[in-house]
Parts: C-alpha cells; structure tokens; sequence
C-alpha cells in the first residue's frame, strides 16, 4: 500500500492505496470523481485525460502513486463557482459532444492546447487531439467548439487556468 | 504466423542432427526454454521463460519431435500455454547436404498464437520470431564449433 | 414560443460537461462485488476440464461460476429476436447461445467462467489461476468458404454452417431474362468487410438483488432497456418480469452494438440473487472488442444490367452474410430484410433478385451496426453504378439522374412501390444530388482534376446516393417478417398540477439528445416553456414499455406516441377550459399556452387548465380527474431518408495513402426538429462511414484470432483524419407520422463510404483500376497502383 | 486494465536507484512509464518491483555543453519538442520529438525511457543513429558511455545492462552547414513508425561533406544506412543524386512485415522516405 497525497481540483487528497492503482482508477474509485472516463486497456483512446500541474495526461497511464504531490485538474473542476469555462460552454454552444464519454478528455486536452496557444488553427486543433476519439461527433463540432473557447479566451471574457 | 527460412552451418547434417536430438543441446540452444523433462521417446514438457522488450511471459507446454528421417528432416510439434496467450506451432525441418561439408537447414511452419499474444501483439510478433529465430541459430552454430 | 426547426442548445449538456453524467460503470452499490469473465482464447475448442480451486482459495475470491453450473441452474441461452426461415419454408437453425459455455467454445472471447470477488482486481488477479484445459478445433471464420462441404461446423445441427438461405425481389428467371436482354452489364465481386463498433463506453452491467421483496434491478450500457428485460426475463432467467428493473443510465454511445441482450447482464443478475449482493462487469476495451456485436461482414456478388442508353434493367445479388458463431438479437434480420429490400436504392431497376445466404462461423456475433443492412445495399448499388458510368463513358452523377425515381409527395402522388417488398413514403432524389453537385462546384472540380493529372497528383471525385428505410417499424409488417417483438413505441405525457410537464418516454438516448427534442416538440406543441418540460427514459420502472433506439427511429416512432399523448392532453384541457370559460369545447382554440374563446380575448392558461385538473372543484361534469396519458404508436410505414454524398480525394502516389480533402452530405431526413442535432448525427455518421471505407476492419487469421483487437492494431479516424464536414438539407416531409419526420441517425454512415471509395477509383482511374478492397489502406491502394 | 501487484519505489537519487535495482531481482525502472504501463496492464509483464526515477533531477534538463547538446535521460518528448536550443542546434530532434504518440503521451513519457525500451518502431532509435549520439549509462562500477551505434543491440535490446541506468544523451552539435530532417510514415491506429528516417547533411558549396542516414520502423531495430550514406557523399545535394542514393535504403536488413505494412512495401517506403527525409534537410 502507498500513501497518495494529492491536490485535486483545488482540494487537499491524502489516501492509501495499493501501489498498482492507476491514477483512473483513483480519480474514480477512490475520490468518486467519475467524470474521469476509461474507454480502453492501451492508452489510446483519451477519454481519461486530466492535467497534472497543468498539462494534459493520460490518468491511465500513470500510477496514482507516482503523482503523489501534484496539482490534478479534472473535469469536475473546470466550472468555477458555478460558471461554466470556456471551453464547457464552446462545447454546449457548438454541439461538440454527444453521449458525452470522450467529453471530459476532449476538454482537458484542449484545455492544455490553449494554455499555450489560445489562436489555434483548425489544423493545430486537429492535431492537438491526436490522442483523443470519439466515436459520436467525427471531431467536426469539437473542432468548432475549440474555436469558440478560443476566441471567448482572446477576447478577455474570461480568465482560463489550465 | 509464417515460420520460414534457413540457415548454413559449416557442419555435417549428422553433427547437426545429433545436436538437435539432444534434450541437454536443445535446452541450452532453444531461447527461453529453460527446462525439457522428456515424458516419453521424443516427446518433451518444457518450461519456457520469454523476454522480449515488453513482453514477459512463462510457457509451459510440450515439444514433440515426429515424422523423423534421420539425419534429413523431422518436424517440430510445440504447444505452449501461458496467461498471456498460447502458442503453438509445426515447423518441418530439413536438412540439406551442400558443398564442402556445409549444411542448410531450412525451416518452413506455422505459428498459431491465441489470447492477447494473438490480439495485440501483431506490431511486433514477426520480430518476436525473428529474434528468437536467429538467437536459436547462433546458438547452435556455437555449439557445432 | 416556436422550438421545432430552432437549433437549441442541449439541456443534457451540463451534466455531461461537468462530470456529472451518471454511466453504469460510476455507479456502486452497497455490497457491490465485481466479475471478471474468463474467455476462450481459442476459436473453437472443447472444454476437457476447467480448476478453479486455486482461484478460489484466494484472498477476495467470493464465488466461481462456470458454464456447467449455469447449466446445472436451467438457465436457457440468450435468444434470438427475429426468425428468418429457409426459401423450403423450413425455420432459420437456431442453436443455443449459452451465457457460458461448459463443452465447447464457438469464437474466441466466448465466455467459459466468471469470477466474483471483492474487488475487480481480486477478480483480475483470480481469473489468471483458472485452470482451464482446451482442446483446439479447427476453425471457419469467412462466411463463403464455410458453407462448402466438409468444413469445421460452428453446431452440429446446422450442416454447413447455415443458418438460413434467403431470397427476395422479382423471381429469378425473369431477372436473367432481363438481364440477358442488357446491352451492358456491369458486376462487382466484393467483400464488404466486418467493422467493429467501438462506442466510446465498454459495456458494463451491475445486477442487484433484494432478498426482501424479491425483485431485481439491472442497470445496463443498453440502447434498450425494455426489450432487454423481456428477453432476459422470458427467454433466459424466467424471472417475472415485474420483479425485475432496468436501468441504462447514461450510455456512451451504442451504433447498435448496444441494442442487443447480452450475457452478461443475464450473468449478473443472476449471480446477484447466488450471492445476495450486487455484482459489477465492466468490460476491459480488449474484451470489448472479442464481444461487443460486429457489424456487416458481407461477401457478394452482384450483376447490374443496362440498356444501351443507361437505363438500367435488372439487378442480381448473391450474399454470403457473416452471422458469427451465434445470433445476436436481431442478427437474422440484418442481412435480409434491412438488406434486401433495400437494393432498390434511388433507381427504378424493373427486375431485382437478391439472395442471401447466413451462416454461422467461429467469429464474434454480427448483429446491427449503424445503417445495419442499408449501408452495404447502398454500397453495392453505388459502387455498381461509377463502375458502370466507368465502363460506359458516362458521367456518373449523370447517370444516377437518368434512373432516379421521379419525385413525389406520398400525398398527391402516390408513395412508391419497389421490386423488393416496400413502399417508399415521399421523396426527391434529384433535388439532393443536383444540390451536392453545386456545393462542390462539379464542373471547376473536373478541371482542377484534369490540371492535377497533368502534374501528376491524383485527384478524385466520388458519388454517392442513399435510401434508407427508418422508423422501424409497423409492427404487423415486421412481425409478417419474423420480428419476435412489435416495434411500436410509448410514451407517457404527465402533466403536473403547476403545468409543468414531465414525459416518459420507451425511446433511450445515448447521445442523439432527446431530453432536448423532445422536449421542443412537447413546449411547442403545449405552448409551454422549454424548461418546463423533462424527458425521462431508460427505466424500466419509470417507464410503461419502450422499444428502444435503434434504426433512426426514435423521433419518427417514439416522437410520435409523444405527440399522440399530447393529442389526449389538449383534448381533455378542451373540455376543462370550456368548462372554466363557459363555452363549446369546439369554440375553443388552443395557441400560445392557453385556450382562447375564437373571437375573444377570453382566455385560460394550460397551467390553470392543469391546476383544476388535479383540484377539480369547479369542474366538468362526469370528467376523470388528473391530466396523465399513454399513448403507444405503431407507425404505418417505414421513413425513407434519402441523400447525395461527394467525396474528394487526394492518393499520394508514393505511398498510396489517400487523404480525404472534401466531403459534402446533402441529406434529407424530413422535417428537422433541431438542426443542430441533426447536423451533428450526420457528422458523426460520416465518420464511421469514412472510417469503413479507409480505415476499420477486423482481421481474423485463420485459427479465427482477431489479430486485431485493440486500438493499437485496429485504426480507427481521429480529429487529424479528417476535415470539416460541408453539409447541407434538403426537406421532404414524412407523410404519414405526426412530425413529418425520417430520422437521421444512420444516414451519414450509409451515404459516406461508398462515397469515398468512389473517389478513390476516381482518382485511380488513369491506372486503368475499377476495384479496391476496404479499407483502402496505404499498401493496398499502392499494390493497386502498381500490379 | 489491472496490473499484477507489485512494489513501488520512487528513488531518491541515482544511487538509490541503483541499490534498488540491485536489491531487487525482477525489478524495472519506472520514468515516463508510458512504454511500460500500456504492458503491465495487459499483463505482458509482472514484475514484483519498479523503481521509480522520474523525480531525480540527475535525469532533467537540456542543455549545451561545449560543442555538445546534453539532453537528460528523464526529459520528455515534449520538453524536446519545445526546447529552442533542440530546434536551434538539431532541430531534426524537435521534429521528431513532436511526431511521438499524442500530446499527453509527449507530455509524460522520456526519451531516455524510449531508448532503454527500444522498441523497433520508436522513433528516437533512428535519430540517435543519425546524430551519433553517445547513451551515457551509469552503474554500479559507475558511468559509461556507449554509441548509438552500439546501443541498440537488436529487437528490443540494447547495451544498457540489467543492473544500469540509462542518464543522458550526448550529441555532438553538427558543424555550420548541417541540416536536418526526420519523416515518418505513421502507423495509423499506433502511431508508431512504419519507416521513420533521420538524416543528416553537410554541405559545403552544395556538395555533401558528411551524410548521416538512420531508419527505424523497418528492421527488427533501427540501423544506419550506410549504403545511401557512402552514395551521397562527396557528391553533389541534387534530385538525382539522391535518388540514386536511396534506393538502397532496405538493403541489408530484415525488412518487418505486419498487418499495415509487407516487407515488400515497406522496403518501398523506406526509399520514399529516404527521399523525402534527404530532400527536406535542405
């Protein structure tokens, strides 16, 4: 068994699990942080992506253990006080989600993407998310939901932490 | 999985046979086997060990030598289970008089692989065979010198 | 207040955008444990033995079931929902479809044991020491070579592996009279090749038990939960139906593969009352890929015939279809009558006969897969119709136009009658092609083409036009077809005393986002606020009976019963305003939330309309209280959405890679309700489509292993892949449904690869190549290019 | 998706690490673990210890050191992709960098990870190949440096030994003149290289002085070719001189063959990619 200490979105974690426990499995397990989702056995598919100190990871591919002491960032901490990010609110406004299981991967990989370019093109956006399927939306609206939170970023409306 | 190929020994085809019929030789040459109980005459339990880059495993399972025509060809009957998938394969041997006291041996078979081995393990399995291919030829060949 | 035709914006979002989307997988229960399922690595085997003691000593281990102690409890074997008989009338062979199996293994991923322990990595960690001893069989696994005499059977009592054999259209005889009179023909020997759905969300199921009252509750990855429940209850379990609840939470998308009864969700409500606590299956990706039900997997052949101007004279098809080693729920019906009756397409072919064959092979089950049946019909005809314009020297946008049917309403004209068994509702087929062909800008593309072939780049263009048949289905027509179910749908409108409206409804969303469509249809037609309205489905105990979602039918059929209940509602808000009011019922007219005296400005609002329903003080005379109706509606026919597909495309003459630069969709689907969803259902369509023809499809080798099972080895298209979508609607209404609505769901998977294989011909044709196998990988179109 | 148990150890420094991985029979080193997790959780692989090295600073950074780019062992494929003295110096090493897996996977997983795993179809092995990298071990008798050429010893083997530590790469910074470029033909559900080739040039007055060419994807691991090498130099960077040259880009290797990719066809794309990798380094 192995002590996990942890910053989850903003809230001290401190657990003990066994030592093979995925970060998935410890998001969704052990904190009920659900909106973590597994959609394959070899780290492909993204629908687990989270930020560890700000950058987008698969939570499935590393152990809970090994990020002991980092700042996680999951979907569940997006919204602050209520009010959606940009990128929870690009995707509502863009239909960019469907049945909703890749959703949470999609928006955390995005949201490492404009952490550090909040003008991507169509293209950078395409290949930003490389490691993410879905199977519902054939990426057009996500794409065009990017965009928005893009552009509302840009604009100044809003403050983005990623 | 195709297993075909072959390999020049500077050896007679009788040295090589001899090595081949040998369970102590074959032990010590056949990568990651690491043990060959004989059961009866010329069938074998063997234990194997494989290590290849990502892939850890332990067969178990038996080594049947049939169809011998010594010292010219017999075919190698392998079945090996393990967790991750099991293995098994029939490779015909043959050996071929050359020149200068030189032997080919050509192998020509078929691998057939189950479970995850057979699923997921495609990208590398021909380099799998391969490697283990060319590491059981160069041991051999070490042992003829 | 108009929300039909509006592009709102979904109210299922928040939950899902916020992580609060409830998935089978994230629910746990008190007492839960968790199962692991043991699989045959082997494709065919016969069981000698299975050990579990050793797994069963260990730490967390709770029970071991195998396939002899499902036997052992009575327990029958999955059953299939649809029976296609023999052409000699003879019923289609039916063997049983165990939940595991305890003699023999049939596909490799069939399931021998489950293991239940405390935890999922107790379970995990156990089922690596089950013992099992196999002995290997040999293996079929292609559907034409497995019919021939002497193979390896999947069951002894099917001989050479058939399940049925199957024929439909104009008799044979005069289709060869036809044909032989054709001044052309044009034949295509092709295989349409077995894809793998992969919903984003493995299947899981949890099965709970409460010793006090008997009753049972599933909650299950299902795109219909009530036919699951009939199944699994009549069929398998012979459990009373009304001790058992089904749940589908949120389910991450389905492509049919989702549709289905499974084993294991009969295997964990089972187990459940074994153990008196809940067990948890959630399925591994690997795992997904061995059971979740396959799509198409057709091998055909199929002769078009033309006379010497084009007109084309008659259409003979032959199918090999793939069912896997058992039937999946609605197998049988896929390859025949969602197949079949489909190779009319847009033409007015005179003479048709298809034939299929379905047999059974050591693979996976195939069952519906997003367009089931209509995308590899449309696939054939379209492929037949660019070679043959190939091989005529025609245009061949210009020759889909000559043989279109003419257009017409299903009102003023008369539906359409095909050669093979339907009757298409309403339609305008040139008008979507012609609207393609400006989109893309046909003539400019033919020069920009002629100038790249100059420089040596390979540019091509492909067509495709689609029909397909939705809204299933009038119950009585299927059920004359085989269907063991009725394919009507329920829904219940309950108004709350305070107006508000809540609707249960038997159609299931897992992503089509009918909390918002239905609840525009139901503000709109009550008058009411959107927020006022909550959809409510997947719940077997919320819910009176339900259908599910499946074949595009959830707004055509389910949308429907919504708006035959709010028929009842006005009706009886009718009586009780004219009551309040003082007036004829029949002097009343019903318009922005209230009821109006015509000629008035007196009026009542629906809310207190629904107050007095639920307090009826002053109220009419001999009139029931509570404002609550049911309705169940069977539609009349089938919907026929129809479109035109372009694909442009790009091979790169080194490597054969082809990237795909343009797609433009015209799609016709009726009515629209939110053309936002609409848009985005036809987007994720052609991805799946686009997928098919470049990118997806299972390998068997020969020893029926999948070789390849995981997302390492099996493509499927990311954001990178593909490009912006161009499309557009053209809108026919659906004469004969309250809405006027098709249904939208499949129809950018069925247009889109035959589409984009097309243009891979197209830009292949200074090669001199009319056929290419899917999916047209790098290697395969560059050994094309270069043999 | 559920590994076998094992035992976690992070290190804290590379001595410890060492002790470890001397302590523990069946153990393995844990850095980015984005080429050893995917394997665990299959159950590829069940070994009882890993030692986790992701944390020593010994192992970060990127940095030039008189004529030579130091890139640490523990540096992530993103951290490379990135860095402007990477793109400055060998940008080849940047480009690459960039074409691994995805986004999240360039943000964990190391180039010294990958180059102890060795798979025949990362990307890295054909661009230590091509720079002439020196792979700086440490182990228990201390630090050795080992060639690129040595270093990949065959399908998933390398020159590290069990008791060793993969610590940095030393690559020797090319002369004015150089250019650099890595093309790759992605396997398209893995990503992985079906041919990835690096080279390298330099010219003096458009005639090549020195030509590095290295693939991977293709054989059983990844390897020099010498043969377009030795063809191109001394002669001039032209279309035809190149085309010339690559035509034996697969000579003299097993050639690997899959489901995506036949010995025939890949060979076909090793000269493709040749060309395309020769004509970009301008």
């Amino acid at each position: 068994m192995a002590k996990v200490e942890l910053i989850v979105n903003g809230q001290s974690v401190e657990k003990e699990v066994e030592d093979r426990t995925l970060l998935a499995q410890f998001l969704r397990d052990t904190l009920q942080l659900t909106g973590t989702h597994v959609g394959c056995d070899t780290s492909s598919c993204g629908a687990c992506t989270i930020l560890v100190d700000g950058k987008a990871v698969k939570s499935c591919t590393i152990l809970a253990v090994q990020a002991d002491g980092s700042h996680i960032k999951t979907i569940e901490g997006m919204a602050t006080n209520g009010a959606l990010h940009p990128l929870q609110e690009g995707f509502k406004e863009e239909h960019g989600l469907q049945c909703g299981f890749c959703t949470p991967g999609m928006i955390m990989t995005a949201a490492d993407l404009l952490s550090h370019n909040n003008d991507p093109s169509e293209q950078e956006i395409r290949e930003a998310l490389e490691g993410n399927f879905c199977r519902c939306t054939g990426y057009h609206n996500i794409v065009r939901s990017i965009q928005h939170a893009a552009k509302k970023i840009r604009s100044g409306e809003a403050a983005v932490s990623a | 999985m195709n297993l075909k190929g072959n390999y020049q020994f500077d050896a007679s085809s009788k040295a090589i046979w001899d090595c081949l019929m040998n369970p102590e030789v074959l032990t010590r040459i056949t990568p990651g086997i690491s043990r060959l109980e004989q059961i009866e005459e010329d069938q074998f339990k063997a234990i194997a060990d494989v290590k290849i880059g990502p892939v850890k495993g332990s067969f178990e399972g038996n080594l049947k030598v049939a169809e011998k025509k010594e010292p010219e060809r017999f075919v190698l009957k392998i079945t090996q289970k393990s967790k991750i998938g099991n293995v098994s394969a029939d490779v015909a041997i043959a050996l071929n008089k050359k020149e200068d006291g030189q032997t080919e041996m050509e192998f020509d078979g078929k691998a057939k692989l189950s479970g995850l081995l057979a699923r997921t393990g495609q990208r590398v399995l021909s380099g799998v065979a391969n490697t283990l291919t060319k590491q059981f030829f160069k041991a051999l060949e070490k042992e003829l010198a | 207040m108009t929300f039909i035709g509006k592009s709102v914006k979904r109210v299922e979002d928040q939950r899902f955008l916020t992580g609060k989307g409830r998935y089978t997988d994230d629910i746990v229960l008190p007492g839960m444990t968790y199962a692991y399922i043991l699989r045959s690595p082997y494709a065919h085997a016969k069981i000698l033995s299975i050990n579990t003691s050793k797994a069963e000593a260990m730490d967390g281990v709770v029970k071991i079931f195998t396939g002899k102690d499902i036997a052992a409890a009575g327990i029958n074997g999955v059953p299939c929902g649809w029976q296609v008989n023999f052409k000699n009338g003879d019923t289609m062979k039916e063997p049983p479809h165990p939940l595991l199996v305890a003699d023999k293994a049939r596909y490799a991923g069939d399931g021998v044991a489950m293991i239940i322990a405390e935890s999922k990595e107790a379970a995990r960690d156990a089922a690596d020491m089950v013992d099992v001893e196999y002995e290997e069989l040999d293996a079929v696994t292609n559907a034409a070579d497995a019919v021939a005499d002497g193979k390896p059977l999947v069951h002894d009592d099917a001989p050479n592996n058939m399940c049925f054999d199957w024929e439909l259209g104009n008799p044979i005889d005069e289709v060869n009279a036809a044909m032989s009179a054709a001044d052309h023909i044009t034949s295509l020997e092709f295989t349409n090749q077995r894809v793998i759905p992969n919903a984003m969300e493995p299947r899981a199921a949890i099965g709970q038990y409460e010793d006090h009252s008997g009753k049972y509750t599933l909650h299950t990855t299902s795109q219909n939960p009530h036919l699951t429940r009939l199944l699994m209850c009549a069929f398998v379990l012979g459990v009373p139906e009304h001790k058992v609840r089904v749940v589908a939470p949120d389910v991450g998308g389905g492509f049919g593969s989702k549709i289905f009864h499974y084993a294991e969700e009969a295997l964990v409500i089972w187990a459940s009352k074994q153990l008196n606590r809940p067990v948890k299956w959630t399925s591994d990706r690997s795992e997904a890929f061995l059971t979740d039900a396959h799509g198409r997997d057709h091998i055909s052949k199929a002769e078009m015939g033309f006379d010497k101007d084009g007109n084309i004279l008659a259409l003979r098809v032959k199918t090999h279809a793939n069912l896997g080693a058992y039937l999946s729920t609605f197998a049988p019906c896929v390859p025949t009558w969602l197949h079949g009756t489909l190779l009319q397409g847009l033409y007015t072919t005179p003479k048709i006969n298809v034939d299929v064959t379905g047999v059974f092979t050591h693979t996976t089950p195939v069952d519906a897969y997003r367009g089931a049946g209509r995308p590899e019909a449309t696939y054939l005809l379209e492929r037949l119709l660019d070679k043959a314009a190939l091989e005529m020297k025609r245009d061949p946008a210009e020759l889909r136009l000559q043989n279109f049917i003419p257009a017409f309403d299903g009102v003023k004209e008369e539906g359409y009658m095909t050669q093979v068994a339907l009757q298409y509702d309403s339609g305008n087929y040139h008008g979507v092609l012609e609207r393609a062909l400006e989109m893309v800008g046909y003539e400019d593309f033919r020069k920009e083409q002629a100038a790249a072939r100059d420089e040596g780049r390979l540019l091509g263009i492909g067509f495709s036009t689609y029909i397909e048949a939705c809204g299933i289905a009038p119950s009585a027509v299927v059920g004359a077809l085989g269907a063991r179910a009725g394919l009507y749908e329920s829904a219940q409108v309950r108004v709350q005393p305070t107006g508000k409206v809540s609707v249960y409804s038997g159609s299931h969303s897992h992503g089509q986002g009918h909390e918002t469509t239905f609840a525009q249809v139901v503000a709109d037609k009550l008058g009411i606020p959107l927020e006022d309205v909550e959809i409510v489905h997947g719940d077997s105990e919320a819910v009176a009976f339900g259908m599910g979602t499946y074949g595009s039918r959830s707004l055509a059929v389910g949308g429907s019963a919504i708006v035959r209940s709010i028929e009842k509602v006005l009706e009886k808000g009718a009586q009780i305003a004219a009551h309040k009011l003082e007036a004829n019922p029949e002097d009343l007219e019903y318009a922005g939330g209230k009821w109006t005296v015509k000629g008035t400005d007196k009026s009542v609002a629906f809310g207190d309309v629904a107050l007095t329903a639920y307090v009826p003080h002053d109220y009419p005379q001999g009139l029931e209280p509570g404002m609550d109706f049911s309705s169940f509606y069977d539609p009349a026919n089938f919907t026929y959405p129809f479109g035109a597909h372009i694909a442009i495309v790009e091979v790169d003459k080194d490597t054969g890679k082809v990237s795909l630069k343009r797609f433009i969709a015209v799609d016709d689907v009726g009515n629209v309700i939110n053309p936002m969803i609409v848009d985005g259902q036809i987007h994720g369509g052609l991805a799946q489509g686009i997928g098919q023809a470049l990118f997806e499809g299972a390998i068997y080798d020969e020893y029926g292993q999948l070789t390849n099972g995981s997302y390492m080895d099996y493509t499927m298209p990311r954001a990178d892949d593909l490009p912006s979508f161009e499309v557009d609607r053209q809108v026919t209404p659906c004469p004969h449904n309250p809405l006027g609505v098709k249904g939208a769901g499949e129809a950018g998977c069925i247009g889109s690869t035959p589409a984009v294989v097309n243009a891979v011909m197209d830009a292949l044709a200074p090669f001199g190549i009319k056929d290419l196998e899917m999916p047209m990988t790098p290697e395969r179109v560059w050994r094309t290019m270069n043999s | 998706m559920i590994p076998t148990g094992f035992t976690y150890h992070r290190a804290s420094s590379l001595k410890e690490a060492l002790d470890l991985l001397n302590t523990h029979d069946d153990a393995k080193l844990l850095a980015g673990g984005h080429s050893l997790i995917p394997a665990l959780k299959l159950r590829l692989n069940q070994p009882a210890h890993l030692i986790d090295i992701s944390r020593l600073d010994d192992l970060k950074g990127i940095k030039e050191e008189g004529g030579t780019l130091v890139i640490g062992a523990g540096v992530t494929h993103g951290e490379i992709a990135h860095s402007d003295l990477v793109k400055e110096k060998v940008a080849m090493l940047a480009e690459a960098a960039d074409l691994i897996g995805d986004v999240q996977v360039r943000n964990v997983g190391t180039i010294g990870g990958s180059l102890a795993h060795a798979d025949p179809a990362a990307d890295w092995p054909a661009l230590m190949l091509a720079a002439e990298a020196e792979i700086t071990v440490l182990g228990p008798n201390g630090s050795r440096s080992i060639s690129a050429e040595d270093f990949f010893t065959g399908f998933y083997e390398t020159a590290l030994g069990e008791d060793e530590v993969l610590t940095s790469i030393r690559i020797p910074i090319p002369p004015a003149g150089t250019s650099t470029s890595y093309q790759k033909f992605m396997q398209p559900a893995s990503r992985f290289a079906i041919v990835g080739c690096a080279a390298m040039i330099t010219r003096t007055n458009g005639t090549c002085d020195r030509v590095r060419v290295a693939f991977t994807g293709v054989a059983d691991k990844a390897y020099r070719a010498k043969g377009i090498e030795d063809a191109l130099t001394g002669k001039a960077y032209d279309t035809g001189n190149i085309e010339a040259a690559v035509s034996s880009a697969a000579e003299g290797v097993d050639v690997m063959s899959d489901h995506f990719a036949s010995e025939e066809y890949r060979s076909h794309l090793a000269r493709v990619y040749a060309r395309k990798a020769l004509s970009a380094a301008s």
